[in-house]
């Protein structure tokens, strides 16, 4: 089984050279830290940077210098600031060319669910509506299942959804997933973790063809 | 040179009234208008509809309103890391327009630039776009947003001059551009207000026709939210 | 009767204090030298400048510094470039003040024709639809009648539209004229005209209410 | 950093190829992509839908591709001061599209922000509207205008970095920074390649993500189309 940090490692594979990336909030923030030497990748936040590097050293943080989860962070050569107009027409313009994201609920067609619990909790969708509207590559980053045991890979969402039909891949402490016509389709269990483990997490038509490797980080 | 600048605070301020509708720039508390904020409790004005991406934290930024209660409504498209926000939302004291944040700020763009309406895929699907005219373009489904309509625009900048010029600093930029002129009257502090002809024209990021009232801003705090360094090796 | 640069003297009157203003081609860009003295004015061209100064001493042009007539020019203090989708934010968006521009006809419902004669000549409407369309406050200048002694100041405009029912004033080589819901309202003769020689050269339902005072120049 | 730079004009205009849409910056003269311009008249490519605000002069800019018949349409928003241009489209030779300025710029940016759509005031009542859906927001008529799709932009800047980070100069902005991103390869020429890093982020007008391919151009004749000047009194 995976770690936060597992997860943001195998995510990092699907990192591919040139690539300009939005990271959300979370285990996605992370995945920064794991991409491959020798690739170039450009880093895009939505409240207006583009070129993120690593956090400050203490002391030389700028309260003006922020990403989208309110973190003092700093730039490379070649960054560029800008205001959100512009931010969202990177985003909703697909010159992201990937999103990673957490979720609450992901369904087997792809709809995705990270903003709301009805009468419970809401933390707003933010830009999560934009990326994940526009996004032509979309890689989902949680847990398999929710704090009491049940699946988050479901055949519908049942919180209010985020977007719809737009999920590509998901990546979890047990799997890799393609989002795929028939549904949830396993390509990757993670180490330890055997097919019938995953298939029980998993609520949504789950789709195993043949022997499903275990993932190398 | 059409001059802008007011001598402080409570004259740019002339004019709030209780029950307008405000917009605010800033992400999270990166690029607030501090002395705005600061000067809108001050004065205790209510029943206030806000459209801001965040309201601050529980004491600071638009937070000291909503402890206040002035706020009647907020237009945001993030609550987390503000618990009186979410407790007033989900209690139904506070009402609140959740919009996606590409929305949020092109529904101020198209304020500012007199397109009354524009489509956009944010929301299709979701809670969003209930009541709202879909359609579909080239294959893809799209949602029909409006834009805002609002009394004042407060903005905070780092640089601006007498003519209202200004020039944002970092990510402290973030709605701030959009927001100006997207109100009847907008009003722009500024970390420093420099002399008339020293800023470079090409490089102004909002060029004056956008703000009504400029003035040099004071005792600003700027706060971190959430620092976040790494150790020195 | 007025020549072109009475035209623009008159015009000039009508420019306030804290106006920004944007000039068409032609008589229109004259009207920058006469705005009277003691007022804050800038000008817009819609290319992408605020705050235009005059055109520059010889030797010193910059084929990167034109206005929207193609013209070079300078900059005031204060001056700001911008692209071309803010230009016409600024325009769109109302809050230019004043739009000064020629016009082939006018019709007494305040539509305007400037840019196409089907067949014979296309200039193109370059910025006057938005700006027609968009500005609160526009003044026509241009002489009452064409080459042929025809009146410009018609019932209905014979030629492709620019823009419907925006012009408020009208500024010719004969009269100053406001487009009101009746029709062309009279407001002031050229120098030397009688109002029976404006009457002749309008074909449009010309408003004539009282006297008819001589402008001033 | 993702580098953009290619050696050269040559190795820029790779996979430009007959019958293609291109969007070509400038106003008139000022700020076109002359290394761009003359490539393709070098290539000889025919055919063209080019989208650019006016089609340069007789013997300079587009005017070139115009007299060489490279051009089989133009979108653009002022044909004067070109003659060729004038008499091609008249005579029919040459499909013209007549846009408003606002309206041509704001279809660049709707397909560069990934807008379909968006409703403008421009053109209501005239031609421009014909044949396109037309809508009243608060009491005022609306046309319905839609993105452009071109497969080449051809943007000229002042500074640029391998980045593909722009800065342009004066007036020569104008359409410049609203074609970067709107078509499917957007190249960009500069007047001076930089070091990355050596820009101001805070100061970079389009962001390198808009930006396929950059090079330095060469030979810029910079042509004033109407040389104005007053004389020392």
């Amino acid at each position: 089984m995976l770690d936060k940090i597992g997860i943001a490692k195998r995510i990092a594979q699907e990192v591919q050279d040139g690539y300009y990336v939005n990271l959300g909030i979370g285990i996605p923030t992370l995945v920064a830290n794991y991409v491959r030497d020798g690739i170039e990748v450009e880093f895009q936040s939505e409240n207006g940077v583009l070129g993120m590097g690593p956090f400050p050293f203490e002391g030389e943080e700028d309260a003006d210098l922020i990403n989208a989860g309110k973190q003092t962070i700093t730039t490379l050569p070649g960054a560029s600031f800008f205001d959100s107009s512009l931010s969202f027409s990177m985003i909703r313009g697909q010159h992201v060319d990937l999103t990673i994201l957490g979720a609450m609920e992901v369904s087997e067609e792809g709809d995705i669910a990270n903003w709301k619990i009805p009468g419970k909790m809401v933390k707003g969708m933010g830009g999560a509506m934009d990326l994940v509207a526009s996004a032509q590559n979309i890689i989902v980053a949680m847990m398999h299942t929710n704090k009491a045991g049940e699946s988050k890979l479901l055949k519908k969402c049942s919180l209010p959804l985020t977007g719809v039909g737009c999920v590509k891949k998901i990546v979890t402490n047990l799997a890799v997933l393609e989002v795929t016509e028939n549904g949830f389709k396993l390509l990757e269990r993670a180490p330890g973790i055997s097919v019938d483990e995953i298939k029980k997490a998993t609520e949504g038509h789950l789709i195993v063809d043949g022997d499903i490797p275990e993932m190398v980080l | 040179m059409i001059n802008k600048k007011v001598a402080d605070v409570t004259e740019a301020m002339q004019g709030v009234k209780d029950d307008m509708t405000l917009m605010l720039g800033g992400f999270g508390l990166c690029g607030i208008p501090e002395n705005a904020i600061n000067n809108l409790v001050k004065l205790n004005v209510k029943g206030l509809t806000c459209i801001s991406n965040n309201a601050g934290v529980d004491d600071f930024g638009l937070g000291l309103l909503l402890h206040k209660r002035q706020i009647k409504k907020m237009v945001s498209s993030y609550v987390g890391e503000n618990d009186e926000f979410e407790r007033q939302m989900l209690s139904g004291e506070l009402d609140v327009e959740l919009v996606p944040q590409g929305t949020l700020v092109e529904r101020c763009r198209a304020a500012q630039s007199g397109f009354p309406a524009f489509f956009t895929p944010a929301g299709y699907g979701t809670e969003v776009a209930e009541g709202k005219e879909v359609r579909e373009f080239n294959g893809k489904m799209y949602v029909l947003e409006k834009a805002f309509e609002a009394d004042f625009a407060f903005i905070k900048a780092w640089k601006g001059d007498a003519a209202g010029n200004l020039i944002f600093k970092g990510t402290a930029r973030n709605f701030n551009p959009s927001m100006c002129g997207a109100a009847k009257i907008t009003v722009a502090e500024v970390e420093e207000l420099v002399p008339v002809g020293s800023l470079d024209p090409n490089q102004i990021h909002i060029p004056g026709i956008f703000v009504q009232r400029i003035f040099q801003g004071k005792d600003y705090e700027k706060r971190i939210e959430q620092l976040t360094v790494r150790q020195r090796s």
